[in-house]
């Protein structure tokens, strides 16, 4: 789909011609359904023109249709790599609006299964940014350890993605007798398993050439356009919701938030890899701690909550996450919306774009790891 | 999906419990947005303010440029339709203070016209795009008011109550 | 150069390792016990009758709506054989639909309705897989020989009276 | 080895021992359609959460290529598209676009719930009730998201129909 137009720039040596590119909304490059349109002047972009909305399946909308239990089968599906941190948005939403306290256990519970599904979200990050860049075997690396951290979810919560696990007042059911010995085990591999992608990747000239000093973006940028998570530590920022607001119990943790020195794409990619190690730190803190109990509030099936208005932030993979839930005291919610991490940090992709060169495009669209299900909800 | 009414049935309202930032705010706020008349409340653990909505624009800037505020990051924006109004809500973070504020316009949803504030924060590009997607809410200014989410010759707004879901038949 | 010779270093590493694929028709991946695949229905053996009743809850608190039921009176309980008054006379589910969130099985009252392991069930037609209360039982009774599956106040029970004992 | 003929209303179970032994004889159909399910290339087409369990089955635990399937970044080359995923109302007619693009002969496969008929989104307002609406499918994954193990079992069905259609289309001519 290449459409030339008919104005042409001549600056002094050569007659170019400015071209329409579209990419997307199905290329094997791009993430999911996203589209985008390129005005090129030779192999410069000049203009770029993104365009979202493949994947609009109206969620928010059907929400306000649906129980607070079923809702969080909705939740696990609006950015379906990182599950269980959404299903921890909501369902601390609904807790801080009824006051409902959630166990001990449950919290330890659900910080573990939280980093483990970052570990494994920016595994699937990994493995895309190597494609994206053109490297083909880091995947295979990605996905084997992504595999076992699948097993360990399907051990625990009985679905390999999909999970409906954390539960409004708690989780579920508790975690297997052998977890913590599975776990531990689980960490060891995947320490192991992560320097040698590591080793593998990050410092090959190759891939250096084409990620480092790419799609650079200033910090003052990244903030104005509401971009967070790694995107904007990446820029230097060290905004991370789990240390200025820290909820649930992620005050009692030791972790460093990694961040970047020129916010390019390698500092994007490489942030995520130190907070794999980060995240697998927390794990091993958690579950050196976790205290024996019950892993429930009980609650009724169908909740009330009172009437109001709560807005809960998290920090997934991706991002901040927010959650802004308005209930008139019926058993389904008056309003939800959700504040998608992806969503503002793609809004950037414009400046990040303009004036690089057309290969280039890939890259960074890649190092902001974007999902779809949830830019579009 | 028809809400059973129960009666004898008063329905409770959230509890409200502002920490020490909520609390300096609220102090702060009336003086910040003294020439906009704001009305303040709280919801839960944040302080609200509600402003005209001709005012939207100016009341942001005054609170991202206010050395005591800062607000220089656009969290969230959404709409919510509460039938006779729609509520515009914004909701403000300060990178520096850490401290966290709901901005609020009501605005009648035959005309519904809140001036943009793009050139507060880019960030509200895509936000206004998609609440005037699924609202049908103008935001008067902004650059380029095209379709994000839905589709060309969508018609409705599916965000409001009003609207009608369609119904499934099996094939 | 250096860089790009210690990620060769690493795949030339993984030369002498095991392949972790497993051979998909002959060998599969095992499954874990909590796996949550589709649902089916369970069956009393003690008084040959499934355990469900056709009270229609799992049918109002499904998120996708994919189940039907119907109630009818129990003959067994006429003739003083079973406990249960009403039993199910039909029911369907239409696995094509159903998204395995386990909500049904959370709010039955009856431990009726299951989580089984199944979940190779691909079809040629888009309603194949509209599963009815036969088609149901039987995978139900499949999953039931394979885990050794007992409902769960029966097992709460006998966990009670053992520790009685100790 | 054993010579087992095809004898009445019986078919033999494969072209490959209907002769004697080391001789194969086959209809010019069934050989082609042997060489084309056994080299499906599918379209890399993920369009929402199925598509990550798509690429889990590429990926070494289940590899994907033992079947000679291989992941084709072209709707030109390929033969099976895996619509993986949520189809929107908007995505549907770039998808028939792809779909009209694909050399004959070829085949859809409609993976979870979503492309099967909406699934959860049943009563969405934006959302196609199943991909089926807009292209033929031949298999339907259950599932939400389908292990990759029932991505296998949908993949060696259609291998089968493949086989059937061949068999078939011959009796008839």
């Amino acid at each position: 789909m290449v459409d030339v137009s008919v104005e042409s720039q001549s600056e002094g040596q050569l007659d170019t011609v400015q071209m329409l590119v579209n990419m997307g909304p199905q290329h094997p490059s791009t993430h999911g359904v996203f589209r985008m349109v390129l005005m090129v002047d030779g192999e410069r972009i000049v203009d770029v023109e993104p365009h979202i909305g493949y994947l609009h399946r109206g969620s928010e909308k059907l929400c306000e249709g649906e129980i607070y239990a079923q809702i969080v089968t909705l939740f696990d599906r609006l950015d379906y790599i990182s599950n269980l941190n959404n299903e921890m948005a909501f369902c601390r939403a609904v807790e801080k609006l009824m006051s409902l306290e959630v166990p001990e256990r449950a919290e330890y519970v659900r910080v573990i299964l939280c980093e483990l599904n970052r570990v494994a979200s920016h595994l699937l990050f990994f493995g895309t940014f190597g494609i994206d860049a053109g490297a083909m075997t880091p995947i295979m690396y990605a996905f084997r350890d992504r595999e076992k951290i699948q097993s360990m979810f399907e051990a625990v919560t009985g679905a390999r993605m999909m999970h409906n696990y954390i539960r409004i007042g708690g989780v579920k059911n508790d975690v297997p007798d052998d977890f913590r010995q599975r776990m531990t085990a689980l960490i060891g591999e995947l320490r192991q398993g992560i320097d040698e992608a590591d080793r593998l990747l990050s410092f090959g000239e190759i891939f250096l050439a084409r990620s480092k000093g790419i799609g650079v973006i200033a910090p003052e940028r990244a903030i104005a356009y509401g971009a967070s998570g790694p995107t904007l530590r990446a820029s230097g920022v060290p905004m991370d919701v789990r240390k200025d607001a820290p909820y649930s119990i992620y005050d009692r943790f030791d972790f460093g938030i990694p961040i970047g020195e020129k916010g390019d794409s390698w500092d994007r990619f490489y942030v995520r890899v130190e907070e794999m190690r980060q995240s697998l730190s927390i794990i091993e803190q958690a579950l050196r701690d976790m205290p024996e109990g019950p892993t429930i509030t009980p609650t009724r099936l169908v909740l009330r909550p009172p009437q109001g208005e709560v807005y809960v932030r998290g920090e997934n993979p991706r991002g901040e996450i927010g959650v802004y839930l308005v209930s008139n005291g019926a058993d389904r919610p008056y309003r939800v919306k959700v504040r998608p991490p992806s969503f503002c940090n793609l809004m950037a992709i414009r400046e990040l774009l303009l004036n690089t060169y057309v290969a280039d495009a890939v890259v960074i669209l890649g190092s902001l790891d974007i999902v779809l299900g949830e830019v579009d909800r | 999906m028809v809400e059973r009414h129960r009666p004898g049935h008063t329905t409770p309202q959230a509890a409200v419990a502002l920490d020490e930032k909520g609390q300096a705010l609220e102090r702060l706020l009336p003086d910040v947005l003294a020439r906009f008349n704001p009305e303040l409340g709280a919801a839960v653990d944040l302080v609200t303010a509600t402003v005209n909505p001709s005012d939207v624009a100016e009341a942001c800037l005054t609170l991202r440029d206010s050395p005591e505020c800062r607000f220089d990051y656009l969290t969230c924006l959404c709409v919510v339709d509460y039938e006779e109004h729609l509520q515009v809500v914004y909701h403000l973070y300060s990178t520096t203070h850490k401290h966290m504020m709901v901005l609020k316009a009501n605005v009648s949803p035959e005309q519904a016209v809140v001036p943009t504030v793009t050139s507060v924060w880019v960030g509200a590009d895509w936000f206004e795009r998609e609440s005037h997607d699924l609202f049908g809410v103008t935001f008067d200014g902004h650059p380029n008011l095209a379709p994000l989410l839905l589709y060309e010759g969508f018609e409705g707004y599916p965000g409001r109550r009003n609207f009608e879901m369609p119904e499934y038949a099996e094939w | 150069m250096l860089g790009n010779l210690k990620g060769l270093l690493v795949t030339f590493a993984t030369m002498i390792r095991k392949p972790v694929t497993y051979q998909y028709p002959k060998e599969h991946k095992p499954i874990e016990d909590r796996y949550m695949g589709f649902p089916v229905l369970m069956w009393d053996e003690k008084v040959e009758e499934p355990y469900c009743t056709g009270c229609m809850v799992c049918v109002r608190y499904c998120p996708t709506q994919c189940m039907t039921a119907v109630m009818k009176d129990n003959p067994l309980h006429a003739d003083g054989k079973s406990s249960r008054r009403k039993i199910v006379d039909t029911f369907e589910i239409n696995l094509g639909r159903c998204i395995v969130c386990g909500i049904c099985v959370d709010v039955c009252n009856f431990d009726a309705i299951e989580m089984s392991h199944e979940h190779e069930l691909s079809k040629y037609a888009r309603n194949d897989n509209r599963s009815d209360l036969g088609r149901l039982l039987e995978m139900g009774w499949a999953y039931q020989q394979e885990t050794g599956w007992r409902p769960a106040k029966e097992k709460a029970a006998e966990e009670a009276t053992a520790e009685a004992e100790n | 080895m054993e010579v087992t003929l095809g004898s009445g209303n019986q078919e033999p179970r494969s072209i490959l021992n209907r002769a004697a032994p080391g001789i194969v004889t086959a209809r010019s159909e069934e050989l082609i359609a042997l060489a084309r399910k056994s080299s499906l290339w599918p379209m890399t087409f993920g369009l929402a959460c199925c598509a990550i369990e798509m690429m889990s089955t590429y990926m070494a635990h289940h590899d994907l290529d033992r079947f000679g399937i291989v992941p084709w970044p072209s709707a030109r080359q390929s033969d099976v598209m895996i619509v993986a995923g949520t189809v929107v109302k908007k995505m549907a007619e770039p998808i028939k676009i792809l779909y009209e693009q694909m050399p004959e002969p070829k085949w859809v496969i409609a993976m979870g719930s979503c492309a099967t008929n909406g699934g959860p989104y049943y009563r969405s307002y934006s959302v196609v009730m199943g991909v089926d609406h807009i292209i033929p499918v031949d298999v339907y994954v259950p599932g939400c998201p389908p292990r990759p193990e029932a991505l296998l079992d949908g993949i060696l069905k259609l291998q089968d129909k493949i086989m059937q259609d061949a068999r078939e289309r011959g009796r008839k001519a």
